[in-house]
């Protein structure tokens, strides 16, 4: 099966910011992401986890970017742009996509 | 005071308070005990749904009498109001950064919905009316507060990275909270004695028992809270986070007087005034100080306000109210 | 014709109505109040199972009348039949392909549950006696609608990519509504009223509240979809959505005229031909049509023709079937 | 005999034993029929909730006799020794490893709660009355079996490589569902009688419906179950699953003798011995017992001896007990 | 820790295909994988959120299936033919396992 | 953008050994994971689905661990462990990461 290069991006973000990072990355010509909920976690703002959270419904979620390489910096720089006061992190992982049309 | 005493005892036995010692007991021996995300929500629509309602349903009987205005009022002024002095209180008894001391700040400015939906059930457990349209000043009462912190911050120079635009400025006036809370209390008012007939076996027959589990979900989080940041305040802070419900409720005893509310009604506001808000702050603060501490601002609103004004606070409030107000 | 206005505004001041209100305004502020998932499935599963149990614990106090098997009948050609009535109409007022034509038709030959809910509640206010086992024409009618759609994307050419298998039939006959609503209507024949009496203050006493909340949501959910979908429908479909209910009311009077329903039952299938689906309808299109844009069919669906159906759509049907029918 | 066989059809024809037989058929036959898991673990948290509280409500307004803290030992006695009986009837029943009979045996030693409010309700709708304590024996009955099964495995030389820690004892004796029951009982206790009148339009009128839909719940989910390990238990196992919770309750009734219960009382605790727990030993054996199959425990426990307890059992404990201790 | 060479291929489809995919799975000889709740996304065909979501539970998912490399061709095949007429996207990431026996 | 290489270790395990595993993991010395919820899976113990689960609330976690390349070695054995006796997966991929000195 025919694959093409990718990459794949990782956002891991506080829930309040989640629609100001899609409005950032909208902005910067990125419409295809998928949003994965975040169940808990730990790092250097300390641990928490939804079920015990104290404000429900806050928490983080997970933006996973599937993006052609050349198309990378744009979405990066948006991503940042909006994440780079707050807590969160970015990962990029080489990855290859089917229907590299739709990308 | 024995009459406080003996209200302050009544009211800790009763299956609420207990509910959430429970919680808090369950929390602190680490028992997985767990009430689902999405259970604790619709637990707080039910709440809000159902005050709200019949906030607007009293107001439909009793009509609006001319108080209504200089209550709301007096609500806004008291929000924007007491982060000021919550502030100024932060710099005597705590170290924190001006940026933590505005937040925790906009925390005792705002409401806590839970301690005023607690505050109703004492009231009518003792057969004191309040007026319906108190839920329209606990809504004024959520968002004012944070913008007095945004302008504390501001003009302390404490410079914050945070976001604060208009998609901030939506999120807190259109806050799920006050869109669920003035929304049914305008159908309440509407719909009046009829619509509240409707569905009085929803909204007031199971409430009571409903608020119990959701306490019980209050006491789980507050005391995981409390385990997590252990440590972390000291004891001015805790001292703070006792002081100024008493501080706010007072000026809320005043602001009562002044709008002319009934001892009811007084009991309210001065709940209102020392409650500290515990989701609508925190998450405007998340996006607007990002470098404020959560670990700061909601142990102290839900591990040591909360508790404080659920078991000394409201039995506290409603004996000074029925004695200065007179009814 | 003075009548039906009076019963359509006293309608439209119920707290249900209300709530949708309230809502759609909620979504269209773009606030963030939202009812999770969870809580939301939840109310459906409750407002299925009550409506089921009530509709059998009905046919066990009054008999299965004569006009049982024939309802059941009429009602299955209703829903084979509405979807080529709307694929003609869509013919003439859009401008859609095939395959969105044919799945909007098999909306509005399936039916929405909440719909016919909300129907049962406004008899029931009214005092209107409707038959028990019209939860069973609901349940006949939801399927047959999809299949008239395949058919016709068959029959026109229109090809597919889409999977239409043995395990689309059973999820479609097997989908979990009509398996509880039937079931349900199953255990209230057979318990009867001694079954209905023990959960009577489950599913009877706090049925309108939780209504309530379900409108509530379903408000939210239409404002969100109508915003997200605007201007993606031209003036035609929009006039659609409304003139369908009409014409598939007009053939559910026929019906029920035909089978011999009381003015309530009447009332009823009139409500269930002239509601479109929302939730099973839409789940098979995703599979067996999936060039189909869900933005057409559920923005029509539940942006346009729940809220007229809710709105004007159930009293003029109330008004209309006790005219016609006598009673 | 011909009055158990009564008391059994009786029972068969309920809604909540319906309910359950929806729910097993509907997954049985593949539906897609769901109950949201946020909205099933609100359910069993509301029926823990309001059994405690009912039985602490019972206990105030009874007293405690003499009989409570016998109770309470015997239940903690049975729950003990019964994994040794099920552990050896296995190995005359079943080829199962050492450590799955382990496994099994902790099962039927534990109890399962749901299996209790089903007989507290039998109990109730035939005017049977009984010790408000039964709910703290059933707390007590929750954790030991554990212990004995850890200890037969040891015993045996079987090797596990799970996890037996410190943090393993807290999870069991400190899991939720036991913190959750007695800590409502003891709040129904300090609050009374008054408490009870507060909240009972909450946990005593729905109570029965809230049952129908968790025993839809358990229905699909015992359906999924029994599909998916189709074939994975052979006779000998599946006749244990109905042997263990005879030989369980006649033993209940022994205990119950002893201890001097009411009728009502060993009609429960021979329930409380026939069931078998499906949550908080499944829950321990990932994790000390990780080898042992859930297929195999679940099923037996999910699939057979829960239907067989609440079709069957049930009626059979109610009429012995009423035979066997008078009343 | 000794480690082997796999690859992750991460599938986002809709729900409503989730049984007929992982049935292909199956019938493709690929019996490991994991789903992933998804909470709302953006694409060619448009953005969409569970919570404001008109059909409440369809939506989509995310299968993730660790794979030996020399069988990841079949696992393409199978899930190609079901998503191909349909929404969502596939990716492949190179990856190590542990514990090789297992996959 | 300036990025750092690091590893995403990725350990889908039983739920009820969560706090085994975050414990063993801080214990190494990792303070950073994000944990997500699974909706069921398929692997050599059978096929499970959260909905259909028998025992609710019990099921699997994803633990996704993105750490210094250096420090992996510790946090496998650590993860090891606890996963060994029990059923589950760890797989790791390379990856970068932005703000490193988060890591
Ligand atoms: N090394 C990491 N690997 C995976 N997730 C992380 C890591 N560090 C932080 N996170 C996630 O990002 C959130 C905030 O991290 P921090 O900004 O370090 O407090 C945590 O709660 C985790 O969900
Ligand atoms: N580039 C992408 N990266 C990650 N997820 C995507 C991407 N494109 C599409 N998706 C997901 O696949 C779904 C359907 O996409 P599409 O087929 O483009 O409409 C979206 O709602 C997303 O959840
Ligand atoms: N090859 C795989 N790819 C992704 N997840 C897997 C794989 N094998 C197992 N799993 C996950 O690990 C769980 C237990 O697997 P097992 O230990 O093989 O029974 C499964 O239910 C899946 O969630
Ligand atoms: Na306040
Ligand atoms: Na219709
Ligand atoms: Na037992």
């Amino acid at each position: 099966m025919e694959t093409h290069k990718a990459k794949r991006v990782e956002i891991i973000i506080e829930a309040a910011l989640e629609s100001r990072l899609t409005d950032a990355m909208r902005k910067a010509g990125v419409t295809g992401y998928t949003i994965l909920p975040v169940k808990g976690g730990s790092g250097r703002s300390g641990q928490w986890a939804r079920a015990g959270q104290v404000t429900r419904g806050s928490g983080m979620v997970s933006v996973v970017c599937l993006i052609r390489p050349e198309r990378m910096e744009e979405l990066l720089d948006a991503a940042f742009a909006v994440v780079e006061p707050h807590i969160g992190v970015v990962s990029i992982t080489d990855a290859e996509v089917l229907r590299a049309e739709r990308f | 005071m024995a009459e406080i005493l003996e209200l302050a005892a009544g009211n800790l036995i009763s299956p609420i308070i207990l509910s959430f010692v429970l919680g808090l007991l369950a929390a602190l021996a680490r028992s997985d005990l767990t009430i689902p995300e999405a259970v604790a929500k619709g637990m707080s629509i039910y709440l809000l749904f159902a005050i709200g309602f019949k906030g607007g349903a009293g107001v439909a009987a009793h009509g609006v009498d001319t108080t209504l205005v200089l209550t709301l009022i007096v609500a806004g002024i008291l929000s924007f109001g007491l982060p000021f002095i919550g502030f100024a209180l932060l710099g005597l008894m705590s170290k924190f950064s001006t940026i933590d001391k505005a937040a925790v700040a906009a925390h005792y400015g705002s409401i806590s919905i839970v301690t005023f939906v607690a505050a109703t059930s004492v009231l009518e457990a003792q057969g004191i009316a309040s007026e319906g349209y108190m839920v329209a000043a606990a809504a004024v009462m959520e968002a004012p507060a944070i913008l007095s912190a945004l302008w504390i911050v501001a003009r302390a120079g404490g410079k914050s990275s945070g976001t604060v635009d208009a998609g901030l400025y939506r999120e807190i006036l259109l806050n799920g909270s006050i869109v669920l809370l003035v929304g049914s209390f305008f159908i309440g008012a509407i719909t009046g004695k009829d619509g509240l007939d409707t569905i009085s076996p929803f909204i007031v027959a199971p409430f009571q028992g409903v608020l119990c589990l959701f306490l019980l979900d209050m006491g789980l989080v507050a005391g995981r809270g409390l385990r997590e940041s252990r440590g972390e305040l000291g004891l001015g802070p805790i001292a703070f986070g006792m002081l100024m419900p008493l501080v706010g409720s007072s000026l809320g005893l005043l602001g009562a007087l002044a709008a002319g509310l009934s001892p009811g009604g007084a009991a309210l506001l001065m709940t209102l005034s020392a409650s500290a808000s515990y989701i609508a702050v925190p998450a405007a603060m998340r996006v607007a100080l990002p470098e404020a501490r959560p670990s700061i601002y909601l142990t102290l609103s839900l591990g040591v306000t909360f508790p404080f004004n659920l078991t000394v606070g409201i039995p506290l409030y409603t004996a000074l109210s029925t004695a200065f107000v007179g009814g």
